[in-house]
């Protein structure tokens, strides 16, 4: 089974959750990204995702990992989608099951924050009267070192 | 030879989804600088680097063969 | 569309996910409670769900309103199952949906601690050698003025 | 007359779903400690009540044709 995935067709969301289900849990949480219309009061027409798509799936199988160290008895699975999407279409599906309840919540969310860090996966908005790298205008990041400035980056 | 990849505006930038250069010998540091320069490519201070899709820093010494990426801030999610 | 349901036949969980899409809304969560096999290191056979259904289902409509009225832009979808459940059946499954990631985790946990507060369904748990009614003998919760005590129920 | 409902473990005491009292008039204090009386149930300070799918104090006053529901700590979820 690949719980970690690069996707270029829609994502079966019931797919992601199925391996994840496991006796010892009782709690399964997903997250669902989906394609937003208004960002900032702009109106999105369409996205476009590109992946360095190797690396990527090794960096969510890295994400999983850290999960099932740091939350006793996690299973991970999570699927990105690449291409073009439009308005309401899933770009990530993240499933994560957990004994109990809180460690679900807890740990599905620390798996999107890392995706946004240090997954090669870049999104281009496309407006009516333009379109631009998400993160490339901003200037707010910088890699001083040249590489992600996290303490616990596996490598 | 190396392969260097470019992503996201860093593609649009070179007009390549790769070239093909010799970089070994050279650190991360050094092949940006040339890079930049040849490109004209500007804030390469945001740009991370993988080599054969792990992060490195920018003293990491590149090896003959070495897969070279250029990774700009990532917005998947 | 019912947003509130219990439901006597398993969960499509995806039918619940489709209630909450919505144009505005970037994030959806969902918490899937299944029925774990090991509580406390005793072995569970199968449970029971018992609901008051139609206040149950009122319940869950008013943890939806209160959560639509404190996270902005919230919408919100509960099914809960009743009857007979074996392992890794899902008894539960809360959707919401968010513009932005973080309100879409808090208001998914508030919902799921809000139904264990204040929506009659009861689950009998079956072993091997015994069933009890969950919450019956641990004593720890009164109700001395009779009704929760929580400080936030519309009556 | 007034229909009330048991759930969970004070169903399997009362041995009914429900039954049928005249408690108009009476608080919900009150009729909660006749019945408690009459199917010697224990522990009635956990249980919570409802009239008519909505939860009320033990000093609600109870009225002709409303439906009370005990409700024993919730275990959904």
């Amino acid at each position: 089974m690949k719980f970690y995935e690069i996707a270029k067709e829609p994502i079966n969301i019931q797919s992601v959750i199925d391996k994840v289900v496991q006796r010892e849990a009782g709690a399964i949480t997903t997250f669902i990204g989906t394609v937003r219309e208004l960002t900032d009061g702009k109106k999105t027409l369409f996205l476009v995702y590109e992946a360095y798509e190797a690396m990527a799936v090794k960096k969510l199988a890295q994400i999983g990992a850290e999960i099932e160290q740091r939350w006793q008895g996690a299973r991970v699975a999570i699927t990105h989608r690449v291409g073009r999407l439009d308005i309401m279409d899933v770009a990530v599906v993240i499933a994560v099951s957990t004994p109990h309840r809180a460690d679900a919540y807890e740990a599905n969310r620390y798996a999107i924050e890392r995706i946004k860090e240090i997954v090669p996966i870049w999104k281009k908005e496309h407006w009516e009267n333009g379109e631009e790298w998400v993160g490339n205008q901003l200037e707010t990041v910088a890699y001083p070192s040249g590489k992600p400035e996290a303490g616990d980056i596996n490598e | 030879m190396n392969k260097v990849l470019f992503f996201a505006h860093l593609r649009d930038a070179v007009g390549e989804e790769y070239v093909t250069v010799d970089a070994s010998g050279k650190t991360v540091a050094e092949l940006k600088a040339d890079l930049a320069a040849k490109y004209d490519l500007a804030r390469m201070e945001t740009i991370m680097t993988a080599i054969n899709e792990e992060f490195v820093s920018n003293d990491e010494v590149i090896a003959e063969g070495d897969e070279i990426a250029f990774i700009p801030p990532v917005s998947g999610g």
